[in-house]
């Protein structure tokens, strides 16, 4: 069996497709002994939007989706927003000014 | 001295060119810098060519005047990038005549539907 | 013939009025002059300098010169008068 | 026919610098391509013609190859004479239609023309 | 007379045939052009693949352009290439194999993705023109046309992203792009003009024999990075590619993810094997690394704020380049050193693996978002839903592209990350911690986008959407399978594709060797 | 020698006619300026013995580009938004 | 087909001139002839037909007569007029004594040819400057240095009219 | 443009093509050749085209891309047929073929046209593909439809 060397260990997805493949098994043997949690039809399967009764329509729309996450990380994401302004003379900057910076790393540290 | 006024004005050129693409907030003005950086750049490769008092390298003349000429590569080398920068301004050009019809505006500032 | 690359050197320093005139025309049609000045000016340069280095072929960049730089002039003349393409 | 030849450039030359120097003296577009055109269009008429006389004398004197140099040079002095004028005029139209007046005119007999579409 | 002698120009010489005929072709009728464009890019595969098993068998391959002999590089009398000489080794080899595949999986897709447009014939020429332009830039051992291919490649890229003239987005995206590859291409030319004038040479392989690292070199060093990061998107210059991606049709971004990482292999060459040792190539590891990291971590936290589904996939695509950087930066940063053979190269190995990859996964990523837009009409992310009941196959198709960009197991890029995280945490801890991290939120990322496009309930707007049609997912399955057979036989990919491309890069002198070498040896 | 002071000249030219190409605001005559720098830089190419580069140049950048910039500009605006 | 020819054997001559001392036959060599012959074939058929100029302009062109006056015309009474125009402006440039005026003569030209090729020479010959020449061939001319605000043709450019009506009508 | 400009026009639309020609044809002897010769043929489509409007210069679009793929496929063309010895081969000037199989003899010698191989057929390809492409970028550019139309 060929095995990729990655360094340190070693890598074989054959050898992890047959033990997923087993754990699925165990685990599926094992699920039919429970009950099914999940009922279809019922207020389960609805979306949960802070207890209120979901209007007609009404879904989780994509940003909705780690709103908590954005929301937490603020002050992070402005600032890197508003970086990304779609001005071309703003992209070109940022290219001149990382030119600028390789430019100061390479001729100033390197002699 | 004189023989490094070329390299100078080449520079020069280009640091203009880069000065409006950088600055200036009009697509057209933006195209022009581009314009000027890729005649800084032939004059550039030109004058790399350049010798004192030589003649131009001209095919016929060769076995005679060989060690006079100026050196042949830099100008075919310019000519591939003056045929190449019209090409780059035409396309800009016509992306220019584009985005005007769609945004009705040239500011680079209002040109920016795609952000964020 | 230096007295060839003396005139030249003359016809040069002249662009530079063309070039101020270029800088300082209060309306778009007369930097055109000064551009179309500074054309003659070069087609007459280039057969000076041609005829210094005693190359034909550089005679014949002047040709293609004065055909060609007029060709930029009514374009730009065409675009002040403001008719249709 | 050196002193020939320096009597030319010297006029050529004499002459395109009046012209440079009209597009910086006149107060208008029209009086400036006046200077413009003519002055250098003669001045350039004679460094040309210098060429030429250049060429036929060594023609003369049996050098091989300045015949083209004169038959060249007068090429480039037929498309001067040819593309000149036509650009003063064209820039001139074009100045006067896009709405700049002669400064200081006594009479305008362009005023109320009609533009006509073009075919 | 052999044909498999002539294979390095061929590659470059048929797309080139092809982009000019297919106009000429074109007036036969839309079959015979699209047909004609497929046949082209069948050949050109077929004679990469020729290339790359005689480059992988037996070591670089040079060919000389008008010369008496295609291996005569050095004619008598010189002593240095005064010819046009195209050179190919491992690495060129590994990246004609990407270009073909991604070319001629766009030109089937493209069959019916652009049906509804007119002027195709410009189209696949544009197509046939960047594949030629991508097989120079690669193929070629020669600064200057190194230039003009690129500059091929960026006006033919432009062309197909402004292609779709009557949307906004389309023309100032093309514009951005446009201005970029410009600016970076007048730097690449500023820079074989430096070494030219210092070395009178264009030939690379010459040029890096002569090197001496003075401070011009250094300059023209620095304008190569800077132009050639700029093409590939690193993170500061990235910001075109999330404008570009979505803007192209979905074909010709597949295609364009393949014209930014030859932007990479443009960067590898010029740091490894022209000026490879002479520089202490330490400083210069560190910058591609940092650029690596910056686009890691800038592109998944872009990702993830993104309503634009193929906006939402370029930005992870960033991330990914950052991947293949931060690869191939560490075996930079220790080139010459005794850890080059503890974990340089096979962090090497790692970031080269990655290219692959990536050109398979996020071609099927956009794909299958082309095929939601084709059939659905908007790739907004919160107006989409519930697709996975009509387009099924789609969305196992995203589902693979997804597990496989976000690097879950069994997938191709589990196999090529691992190995770059292995060997970059010995080289720094923090670096490989950062790319976990980024690897699960791309995980997240991924999770939110099928949630929102195909999950939920049928939505009425989508009532009557179809699966794609069946060129499209033809497509889309090969690359499919790629990704999956990638995933599962790593090894066999990195021994035969990856470990011959990696070693191209760190042996230097082979490069040099093959060109200035015997001189008159036919390879 | 000679050709040194015409070169000292016409590098002047070019460089004044390139700065006066990014300052007008007035893109008409930013592109009459930019028809300067060419004519000028063909004559530069000229006295630096590469007259093939002077005649594409000429055709090219003096002529063509010209004609290209203007039609842009016809298809669009002339003047340089105030800010 | 006419418009062709002519087109062609302008170009032909023009091809000669420019080849001028290139071999053993005559001044050329025998493939400049061939070559020539060629081209000038190839540029009749681009270039024979440009809108709006009819045979009878061709056949302008082709008349020998009509080109010889123009030669007389153009280092006689032409150049002599150009001398003293820039003599005229070089005065007028040192003391700058001008007073500009836009007027309008009808010289009654029916030909397009004779017009431009009047229009040309009013423009390089004292003080006066083609602005337009509309439908009917009158000339709006900017004169440096009216002296008459509605003057006849001839106090503006002299003979001009009657030789391009020679040369070109 | 006036009447004056459109006669001009008319009378140097044929010397610039023939020079262009001329460019091209003497592109392996003299400075010049594809590119340039290209370029100032094209200039001359430019001339007709502002002095007569887009519509009325009579140039096709479609026989100009026509022209233009067809240049590109002779240069590519020529190449191919190299692939005896290499890609790019001067298999003419090696005493293959019937024309153009001398080498350029030292010294000016303007009126040699019959001389070295492949790159005259080279130059004539380029010269098409490069008036061709550049006509059309200017002529396209002209018919454009602007914004008040």
């Amino acid at each position: 069996m060929e095995v990729l060397k990655t360094g340190s260990g070693f890598w074989s997805a054959l050898i992890w497709v047959a033990i997923a493949l087993g754990a699925f098994l165990i685990i599926w043997l094992f699920s039919r002994a429970f009950e099914r949690g999940y009922k279809r039809g019922t207020d389960q399967a609805d979306p949960f939007l802070s207890g209120n009764p979901p209007s007609p329509g009404q879904r989780v729309t994509a940003s909705d989706i780690y709103w908590g996450f954005v929301e937490a990380l603020k002050g992070y994401y402005r600032p890197l927003v508003r970086a990304h302004s779609g001005v071309v003379n703003d992209y070109l900057a940022w290219a001149i000014l990382v030119g600028a910076i390789v430019f100061v790393l390479l001729g100033g540290f390197m002699r | 001295m004189i023989a490094n006024f070329p390299y100078v004005t080449a520079i020069l050129l280009m640091i203009f060119g880069l000065y409006a693409a950088l600055f200036r907030r009009n697509l057209i003005k933006i195209a022009i810098g581009i314009t000027l950086m890729e005649s800084g750049v032939n004059l550039f490769l030109v004058s790399l060519g350049y010798r004192r008092g030589g003649i131009a390298p001209i095919y016929t003349l060769a076995p005679e005047a060989a060690e006079r000429m100026v050196l042949p590569t830099p100008q075919a080398l310019t000519l591939t990038s003056i045929v190449i920068g019209l090409a780059t301004t035409a396309v800009l050009l016509a992306l220019i005549v584009v985005i005007y019809r769609h945004y009705g505006t040239l500011d680079a500032d209002k040109v920016n539907k795609l952000r964020g | 013939m230096s007295a060839f690359a003396i005139a030249a050197i003359f016809l040069g320093f002249y662009m530079l009025f063309c070039l101020i005139r270029v800088a300082a025309g209060p309306t778009v049609p007369d930097r055109v002059v000064g551009v179309d000045t500074i054309n003659t000016l070069v087609v007459a340069l280039m057969v000076l300098l041609g005829t210094f280095y005693k190359e034909v072929i550089f005679i014949d960049v002047a040709i293609v010169y004065a055909l060609l730089s007029y060709i930029a002039t009514l374009y730009i003349a065409k675009y002040l008068e403001g008719s249709p393409w | 026919m050196v002193i020939f030849i320096y009597v030319l450039l010297g006029i050529g030359v004499l002459f395109n610098g009046l012209g440079s120097f009209a597009l910086l003296r006149f107060p208008d577009v029209f009086t400036r391509l006046h200077g413009a055109t003519k002055c250098t269009t003669f001045g350039s008429i004679f460094t040309i013609l210098a060429t030429v006389a250049y060429g036929f004398w060594g023609v003369a004197r049996g050098i091989q190859g300045d015949l083209t140099l004169a038959i060249h040079a007068l090429l480039a002095l037929i498309a001067l004479l040819l593309t000149n004028p036509t650009g003063a005029h064209a820039i001139a139209r074009g100045a006067r239609r896009s709405g700049v007046l002669p400064k200081r005119a006594v009479v305008d007999a362009y005023e109320g023309y009609k533009f006509e579409e073009e075919e | 007379m052999d044909i498999l002698a002539h294979v390095p120009i061929l590659v470059v010489g048929i797309p080139l045939l092809g982009a000019f005929a297919t106009p000429l072709i074109a007036r036969a009728g839309a079959r015979a052009r699209n047909w004609f464009a497929i046949f082209i890019l069948l050949l050109t595969t077929a004679l990469a693949i020729a290339l790359a098993v005689s480059v992988f068998q037996a070591g670089p391959r040079v060919y000389v352009l008008g010369g008496q002999s295609f291996g005569f590089t050095l004619p008598s009398g010189y002593f240095f290439p005064i010819r046009i000489i195209l050179e190919a080794d491992g690495l060129s080899a590994f990246f004609v194999l990407i270009i073909a595949v991604t070319t001629l999986l766009g030109a089937i897709y493209s069959t019916a993705f652009m049906r509804a447009h007119s002027g195709l014939e410009k189209y696949y020429a544009l197509l046939l023109l960047l594949a030629a332009g991508m097989f120079g830039m690669v193929v070629t051992g020669d600064a200057f046309n190194f230039f003009v291919f690129l500059e091929i490649t960026s006006i033919a890229a432009t062309g197909l992203v402004a292609f779709r003239t009557g949307r906004a987005e389309s023309g100032e995206a093309a514009f951005k792009m446009m201005v970029l590859y410009n600016i970076g291409g007048l730097l690449v030319l500023l820079a074989v003009a430096i070494l030219y004038g210092q070395y009178g040479a264009l030939n690379f392989a010459y040029l890096a024999k002569l090197i001496e690292y003075s401070l011009l070199d250094v300059v023209a060093l620095a304008l190569f990075v800077l132009a050639l990061a700029l093409k590939a998107g690193a993170v500061p210059m990235h910001m075109w590619v999330p404008d570009a991606y979505p803007a192209a049709p979905a074909p010709v971004t597949m295609v364009m993810v393949a014209n930014t990482q030859i932007g990479l292999y443009g960067l590898y060459r010029i740091c490894f094997s022209l000026y490879g040792l002479k520089l202490t190539p330490a400083l210069v590891g560190w910058i591609v690394i940092i650029l690596g990291i910056l686009s890691i971590f800038i592109g998944v936290s872009m990702a993830v704020i993104q309503r634009d589904l193929k906006r939402l996939i370029a930005y992870s695509g960033i991330a990914q380049i950052g991947y293949m950087l931060l690869g191939v930066g560490v075996g930079l940063a220790v080139l010459g050193t005794p850890a080059l053979d503890s974990y340089g190269l096979m962090a090497m190995k790692g970031g080269i693996f990655h290219i692959v990859n990536h050109a398979l996964y996020e071609g099927l990523l956009f794909l299958a978002a082309g095929a939601v837009s084709y059939r659905a009409g908007t790739r907004n992310l919160d107006q989409l839903g519930g697709l996975a009941h009509n387009m099924r196959w789609t969305a196992f198709f995203f589902i693979i592209g997804g597990a496989a960009i976000a690097g879950l197991p069994p997938f191709n890029g589990f196999a090529s990350k691992l190995i770059i995280y292995e060997s970059v945490f010995k080289f720094n801890p923090i670096l490989a911690v950062i790319a976990l991290l980024a690897s699960i939120i791309t995980l997240a990322i991924y999770a939110r986008a099928f949630q929102s496009v195909f999950v939920g309930p049928k939505l009425p707007a989508y009532k009557d959407v179809r699966e794609a049609p069946p060129s499209m997912m033809f497509a889309m399955a090969i690359l499919a399978a790629l990704v999956v057979l990638f995933g599962l036989f790593p090894d066999l990919v990195v021994r035969y594709l990856v470990s011959p491309a990696a070693q191209a890069l760190v042996n230097r002198a082979q490069y040099i060797e093959a060109i200035l070498g015997a001189g008159l040896g036919v390879r | 020698m000679m050709d040194a002071v015409v070169q000292v000249v016409l590098l002047v030219v070019i460089l004044g006619a390139g700065f006066l190409a990014i300052r007008f605001k007035d893109l008409l005559s930013s592109v009459v300026a930019l028809a300067a720098v060419s004519l000028a830089l063909s004559l530069e190419f000229y006295v630096l013995q590469a007259p093939d580069v002077a005649i594409a140049e000429a055709g090219i950048g003096a002529g063509l580009t010209t004609a290209v910039f203007v039609l842009a500009l016809r298809k669009t605006r002339r003047k340089e938004e105030e800010r | 087909m006419l418009r062709s020819l002519t087109t062609g054997l302008g170009a032909l001559v023009i091809y000669l001139i420019l080849t001028m001392e290139s071999g053993s036959l005559g001044l050329w060599s025998l493939e400049e002839l061939i070559v020539g012959a060629v081209l000038a074939l190839g540029v009749g058929l681009i270039a024979g037909r440009v809108l709006g100029k009819g045979e009878a302009d061709y056949k302008k062109l082709l008349n020998p007569r009509r080109w010889a006056l123009f030669l007389v015309y153009l280092v006689g009474p032409f150049f002599f007029a150009m001398f003293r125009a820039n003599l005229d402006v070089a005065y007028r440039v040192i003391t700058g004594r001008i007073k500009p005026g836009i007027i309008k003569i009808s010289p009654g030209l029916k030909s397009d040819l004779a017009a431009s090729l009047l229009g040309n020479s009013i423009t390089l010959t004292p003080g006066t400057l083609t602005v337009d020449i509309d439908k009917e061939n009158n000339f709006y001319i900017h004169w440096i240095n009216v002296r008459n605000p509605q003057p006849s043709p001839e106090e503006v450019c002299g003979r001009f009219p009657r030789w391009a009506r020679r040369i070109a009508e | 443009m006036s009447k004056l400009v459109r006669t001009i026009g008319w009378l140097l639309y044929a010397p610039i093509l023939i020079f262009g020609f001329y460019v091209i044809m003497h592109g392996h002897l003299t400075p010049g050749g594809g590119f340039q010769g290209g370029a100032v043929v094209a200039s001359g489509f430019a001339l007709l085209i502002v002095a007569y409007g887009a519509k009325g210069a009579g140039l096709k679009e479609r026989l100009l891309s026509v022209v233009e793929s067809g240049g590109a496929l002779i240069f590519v063309g020529l190449a191919f047929l190299g692939l005896g010895a290499t890609f790019f081969y001067n298999f003419l000037a090696a005493g293959g073929g019937v024309v153009f199989n001398e080498l350029v003899p030292p010294g000016p010698n303007p009126g040699d046209l019959n001389t070295a191989g492949t790159l005259p057929l080279m130059n004539w390809a380029v010269g098409l593909k490069v008036l061709a492409g550049l006509g059309s970028i200017v002529l396209l550019l002209a018919l454009f439809p602007s914004e008040e139309e």
